[in-house]
């Protein structure tokens, strides 16, 4: 009877869920950023740009407690502005559902089923995810929990497989790419997984009021970074660094190549379950953000109604998104600059009108 | 909410997936209709420019549940290998299936005029296909010939040859075995040749069987030639990859060797520096050792005569390894030790300006070996 | 949930007031008459064509005015306590017909342990069914309701479902009255609270709630008497239809109230702040609130050593993912991932799969439901055919099916692995029906990558799943020691110092200030 | 084949949730809710015809490539 009422999730699930939210895709698709070696550094970069954004994020939490981030926007920038930011956000949370649908059906289709076509795939992931969507925060963060549990074993699993193989000679020469294109890698890993964390902003009123949200950003940023090293180390020692540029799924190929005392080999088949749990958190998510959206665009009462067309809408939109397999992967770098009004304009634009609305209002009271 | 919502989910899905499975399954195939490949060869018919494919496939017909399963052979012909592949289903009732093929063996006319990585690209590509298949060259006339099953065969050609190639390393080292994925990783980066296991047919008591003789030296994806055992043992061991070997040593002036040191551990290390504009690599090679035979009546109590082994073991190693150097910068000009991917790994500037001309300074490096060898122990006697 | 609560209530306290006044047929309005003629032709009027109920004139030998008649049931009462306790002494009793006081005779006359008066004949023939006597006086306008009840009843024994090998062999019987004195004596306390409740229209079945008073949460007794109240039916057989009526989720598989048939695991529920349902006729004793681990518990583990409690636990729940997961698995391997298979395995399955005329997956649903058939047939069957079955399930399923190729040789191991552990878990067992076919579905359709969705909306559904608002699944990230003594572990049982926090008001067990010494 | 699921997945869904979305919401709520559903079930059956549909993949990249002309070499 106690906490069940509240839709909430406590400090650890909120870490959990936010680094399982954006280790989802980035497993399977690898952090492949074609700068071989040098991967690593692009990757703690970019946690590093990442931080002034978290902190950033935290604050708007901070701000407006129990609000999200479509009522945040409608206080501050009135009714029609704040409706157009929430129309855009909505926006991107379906496509990066759509996204992420795609991605998955894509990797399942070429690595294991590839005489069954897309959709039947993409809609049971889709139906999944929007059960788990249409029930409430406090599963999500149970799911994370567990999913966490599952991905962190199986991590350590093909981690100490590789460890043995492990020499410092694999990520040697430091640098061998010119600063640019490290830094241009390391905007598409702020884009691509950190950055994408403003999805939960919109799902609003999830984190218990005792937390500190800067805390759970920055614990699951290094938690999001410590995985994303482990990855790059593990497929680089087991793949060797051609190898690992040359595929489309270095992670699910690693795992195709592990070998546990000669009579357990090739387990990708259960491994790549690892990769699904993570995208089935990342489109939850982003629909359950999405129909959060269009609840505050519409004045409805409950988000819930809206989960299902949100995410059918989704598995619309990803099966027209790409023509094939190449096309989804050319299409990172333009997703990096695609998504920078949602993740960043938006967020410090409403985060600068916050800090003003709060000064103003806690002023009011004295005159 | 919820309840409502967890039925309509649940009923939703259950008649999607009883519709799905009524019209039909798209990616299920039974167990009874496939062939299990388990060895492939490949050759190059030249004169109708097709590839020559040979499969060997577990034969379940005939086997019984207390005997044996033995391959048998389907050849096929296609103007690419995934041609050949498919061509050979018209001869079969049931599709190929590449789950789990153990070897690649490459004829080597094929391997020396047209390289390997076009080969084993449809197998790193393939979804079905096995990476960590090991890769073989075959030094007969044809790759088909290697896989081939003898008279009162009781077991696959290609599993008895994947497990030789993976027992050698850790045996006789004088066989390098290597997985598919591993050889491209290696072949595309800098300059780096490779060693892969060399096949021969040869008799054996009353038949005639398939064994692993040395290497194949491969640069940039050309066979150019081969190692013999002993070679390559050494070869291995100068890149540290022996994990146990026997070295034989002749001290007293008999016509055979008597002493043989089998190694336990082998480790290796290569540096390099620059004098007068001359590169001058340096391999140290250290070696720990048991005595497991003795013929030659020396008194391993006394520590100095064990310090006189130890020395004629590291002279040994160190021509040894010298020769299997200058063999390979001089006739083969293949830089299988990788000296030219660990000057790009220590100083890439310098790489730079010299990645242009490796070819030409490759055999002109100046290599030192340095050996050492630790007697361990003497097994259980003196 | 809110919403759904209020509504409850509102409709109940509409109802409450006209519930009776509906149905309860035309005696409702008529009451005890002084004359006795009227009384007994009422009487003979209710219990028309009803051979079992009988009336007894009695006249006092030394009042010829005072004229009396008992009504009783007959088979439900003790006829010693009639005729010596009741008859004997009115027959000899010298009250005038004018001044009767039924208090007085009730008093001082009858030897009746227990006694109540009424003048509704609504009442009476509640009473009289369930094995009172009623005593109708000359001249009285009420009627007294005498307590002779004695029914034939199950002796108390070791419940046949829940054997232990160590610990009390005392199991419920199907007498409410019998089975609370079972679980006062052990827990000799006021604190222990009975409530009594009549549900079921026709069978007026007494369902008793019983509780710690200083360790329940009273929310959730609250929300449990609302919904007990709000049960419209017309009858109560078993302690099922309340479950299926109160439960959080009726359309679910899963349990939302845990049963037990033995004493002390009631009362050992009711310790930690749970509340047990009793329901008459019925050796069922309903808990709640439900947890999800209470399927894999059993009160044996408490009377074994803990290190062995463990492992059973542990494999209890293993014993419920593998049941539900192994003809997925197999499945998805054997029609999707070959690949995963060693060689000489795969080989060897396939040599299986040769000569074997169906595809593995209609194998498979043709083998599970051949198990089932067996197993419930073993189950309805008198006890000394069941040998036979095993025979017949092991010799022409297992053995014959395979010597003729009907059935790959796995496929039997798949289908007893999957048997014998679904009996693991007992209280599992519509769930594990259900998810085990949806699974196999799946993974026929979609190999890994159907299993792991499968799993997922297993997952995504017992998570969901509350009891009485208590979430069953009490899956935190703060993992902490306190939490777990008693999940997957079960801890020694000084180290169980906490209830499980989600159930009670008080969390403490006495037992810590013995700990703390 | 693929038509027939998407028919199935549409049906099953009006089925069971359309029936109970008419009961109880408002007006505004069922026109978003079968706009939304409608336009998908729309886009799924021309996709599963094989006709092409402009993908917002398409004009993302056009509108990107215009403001940041370097990106093609990246």
């Amino acid at each position: 009877m106690k906490n069940t009422k509240k839709n909430t999730v406590t400090f650890r699930e909120g870490i959990l869920s936010v680094t399982l939210f954006a280790y989802g895709s980035s497993a399977v698709m690898g952090i492949n950023l074609r700068i071989e070696q040098d991967a690593w550094i692009a990757i703690l970069a970019a946690a590093v740009i990442t931080i002034p954004f978290f902190l950033i994020y935290s604050r708007i939490i901070v701000l407006f407690r129990e609000k999200n981030l479509y009522e945040i926007s409608e206080i501050l920038l009135g009714k029609i502005g704040g409706k157009i930011v929430s129309a855009l956000l909505t926006w991107y949370c379906i496509h990066l559902a759509a996204l992420v649908i795609r991605n998955f059906s894509e990797f399942i289709q070429i690595s294991s089923m590839p005489e069954t076509p897309q959709i039947p795939i993409a809609i049971i992931l889709m139906l999944t995810s929007a059960y788990l969507a249409s029930s409430n925060m406090r599963s999500v963060g149970k799911w994370s929990v567990v999913c966490i549990f599952i991905i962190f074993f199986l991590m350590i699993f093909t981690f100490a497989a590789s460890i043995k193989h492990f020499k410092i000679d694999d990520i040697l020469p430091i640098m061998e790419y010119p600063l640019k294109k490290i830094v241009m890698s390391s905007i598409l890993v702020v884009s691509f997984p950190y950055l994408e964390t403003v999805v939960f902003l919109c799902i609003g009123e999830t984190l218990k009021k005792d937390c500190k949200p800067h805390r759970v950003h920055l614990y699951s940023l290094s938690l999001m970074v410590i995985m994303f090293l482990m990855v790059f180390f593990r497929n680089i020692t087991l793949l060797g660094r051609k190898m690992m540029e040359i595929s489309y799924y270095p992670s699910y190929l690693t795992a195709r190549i592990i070998e546990v005392g000669g009579f357990a080999t090739r387990m990708e088949g259960s491994i790549s379950l690892n990769f699904l749990i993570g995208g089935i958190t990342k489109i939850v998510v982003c629909i359950m953000a999405a129909a959060n959206g269009l609840k505050s665009i519409f004045n409805f009462a409950n988000y819930r109604t809206m989960v299902l067309p949100s995410a059918l809408f989704a598995l619309a939109l990803s099966t027209i998104l790409y023509s094939n397999t190449m096309e989804m992967y050319n299409f990172i770098k333009y997703y990096a600059i695609y998504a920078m009004p949602f993740q960043i304009v938006i967020p410090i634009i409403l985060w600068i009108a916050g800090e003003i609305y709060t000064r103003k209002k806690n002023k009011a009271p004295l005159n | 909410m919820n309840k409502r919502s967890a039925r309509k989910a649940c009923f939703l899905l259950l008649s999607i997936i009883i519709c799905l499975y009524l019209t039909g399954c798209w990616n299920y195939r039974g167990l009874d209709q496939m062939n299990i490949v388990v060895g492939i060869a490949v050759d190059f018919n030249k004169a109708e420019n097709l590839y020559d494919l040979s499969f060997e496939v577990a034969s379940l017909a005939g086997a019984n549940k207390e005997s044996g399963i033995v391959g048998r052979i389907i050849n096929a012909q296609g103007k690419t290998i995934f041609d050949a592949i498919r061509n050979a289903k018209r001869k079969e009732a049931d599709k190929l299936f590449f789950g789990s093929p153990h070897v690649l063996v490459i004829n080597k006319y094929l391997a020396s005029e047209m390289g390997i990585l076009g080969v084993i690209d449809f197998f790193l590509r393939d979804g079905e296909g096995r990476e960590s298949m090991c890769v073989a060259i075959s030094q007969e006339e044809t790759a088909a010939i290697i896989i081939e099953s003898t008279e009162g065969a009781i077991e696959m050609v290609s599993v008895n040859l994947h497990e030789i190639m993976r027992e050698e390393k850790n045996i006789m080292g004088s066989a390098a075995q290597m997985e598919m994925y591993k050889i491209f990783s290696e072949l595309s980066s800098k300059k780096r040749s490779v060693l892969l296991p060399a096949l021969r047919k040869v008799k054996n008591g009353d038949s005639i069987v398939s064994e692993a003789n040395g290497s194949a030296i491969i640069k940039e994806d050309k066979l150019v030639g081969f190692l013999n055992p002993d070679q390559s043992k050494y070869a291995l061991m100068a890149q540290g990859e022996l994990k146990s070997s026997i070295i034989t040593l002749g001290l007293t002036h008999n016509l055979a060797n008597d002493i043989s040191l089998e190694i336990f551990k082998n480790k290796a290390k290569k540096s390099y520096k620059i004098e007068d504009g001359k590169i001058k690599v340096k391999i140290e090679v250290e070696n720990h050792v048991a005595v497991s035979e003795n013929q030659s009546f020396i008194n391993l109590k006394d520590e100095k005569e064990v310090e006189k082994v130890e020395k004629a073991a590291e002279e040994k190693i160190n021509k040894n390894i010298q020769s299997v150097v200058s063999t390979m910068q001089e006739r083969y000009n293949a830089d299988v030790f990788g000296f030219g991917e660990m000057i790009y790994k220590r100083d890439l500037k310098f790489w730079e300006e010299i990645s242009e001309r490796w070819d030409e300074i490759y055999p002109t490096l100046e290599v030192e070996v340095k050996s050492k060898v630790k007697i361990r122990n003497t097994a259980l006697i003196m | 949930m809110f919403k759904f609560l209020s509504k409850m209530r509102e409709k109940k306290e509409r109802e409450m007031e006209d519930t009776f006044s509906k149905f309860n047929d035309p005696f409702k309005e008529i009451k005890v008459s002084t004359l006795l003629e009227d009384n007994m032709d009422m009487c003979k009027k209710s219990f028309s064509d009803m051979d079992v109920i009988k009336f007894r004139e009695i006249k006092s030998q030394k009042e010829d005015s005072f004229k009396a008649f008992i009504v009783f049931c007959g088979g439900m009462v003790n006829t010693d306590t009639i005729g010596t306790n009741i008859i004997k002494p009115l027959i000899s009793c010298n009250f005038a017909k004018d001044n009767i006081d039924i208090d007085a005779i009730l008093k001082g006359t009858l030897q009746v342990v227990d006694f109540s008066t009424t003048d509704s004949f609504d009442k009476i023939v509640e009473s009289v069914m369930s094995g009172d006597t009623v005593l109708f006086i000359e001249g009285c306008f009420k009627a007294a309701v005498l307590y002779t009840k004695e029914y034939s009843l199950r002796a108390v024994e070791e419940p046949e479902n829940e054997k232990v090998i160590g610990g009390p062999r005392e199991g419920f019987n199907e007498s409410l009255a019998q089975n609370l004195t079972q679980v006062i004596r052990r827990a000799r306390t006021n604190e222990l609270k009975t409530k009594i409740l009549t549900i079921g229209r026709r069978t007026k079945t007494e369902v008793c709630v019983c509780y710690f008073d200083s360790l329940v949460d009273k929310d959730i007794l609250k929300d449990l008497l609302i919904r007990l109240n709000s049960i419209e039916i017309d009858a109560i057989l078993d302690a099922n239809y309340i479950t299926e009526l109160i439960g959080d989720h009726r359309y679910s598989h899963f349990r939302t109230t845990g049963y037990s048939e033995r004493p002390d695991a009631i009362v050992a529920k009711l310790l930690e702040g749970r509340i047990a349902i009793f329901i008459d006729g019925s050796p069922m004793v309903l808990t709640i609130p439900y947890l999800f681990i209470e399927n894999f518990q059993s009160s044996e583990d408490y009377y074994f050593n803990f290190y062995y409690s463990t492992f059973a636990r542990l494999l209890r729940i293993a014993a419920f993912f593998l049941t539900i997961m192994v003809p997925a698995i197999y499945i998805a391997t054997e029609a999707f991932h070959q690949e995963m298979l060693p060689l000489q395995l795969l080989i060897r399955m396939a040599q299986e799969r040769q000569s074997v005329p169906l595809p593995a997956a209609i194998e498979t649903v043709i083998m599970l439901i051949v198990f089932d058939v067996l197993r419930e047939t073993g189950v309805r069957m008198p006890s000394n055919i069941g040998q036979t079955l095993g025979i017949v399930g092991a010799l022409v399923i297992g053995d014959a099916a395979v010597q003729a190729s009907l059935i790959a040789a796995p496929m039997i191991i798949v289908v007893g692995v999957t048997g014998i552990t679904s009996l693991l878990v007992p209280r599992l067992n519509s769930p594990i029906i259900f998810w085990r076919f949806f699974l196999l579905f799946l993974s026929a359709t979609f190999g890994f990558f159907g299993f792991t969705i499968g799993t997922s909306l297993l997952f995504i559904h017992i998570s969901n799943l509350t009891s009485f608002g208590v979430e069953q699944i009490c899956l935190d990230a703060n993992f902490s020691l306190r939490n777990i003594k008693d999940i997957f572990v079960r801890a020694p049982i000084n180290l169980m110092v906490n209830r499980p926090d989600s159930l009670t008001s008080n969390a403490t067990r006495q037992l810590e200030e013995n700990v703390n010494e | 084949m693929v038509i027939i699921i998407i028919l199935v997945l549409f049906v099953s869904i009006s089925i069971y949730n359309w029936f109970t979305l008419l009961k109880s919401s408002g007006t505004l709520e069922r026109i978003v809710y079968f706009s939304l559903t409608f336009i998908s079930f729309v886009i799924l059956i021309l996709h599963s015809f094989d006709v092409k549909i402009p993908s917002p993949t398409n004009g993302i990249k056009f509108v990107i490539e215009s403001f940041f002309e370097s990106i093609k070499e990246y």
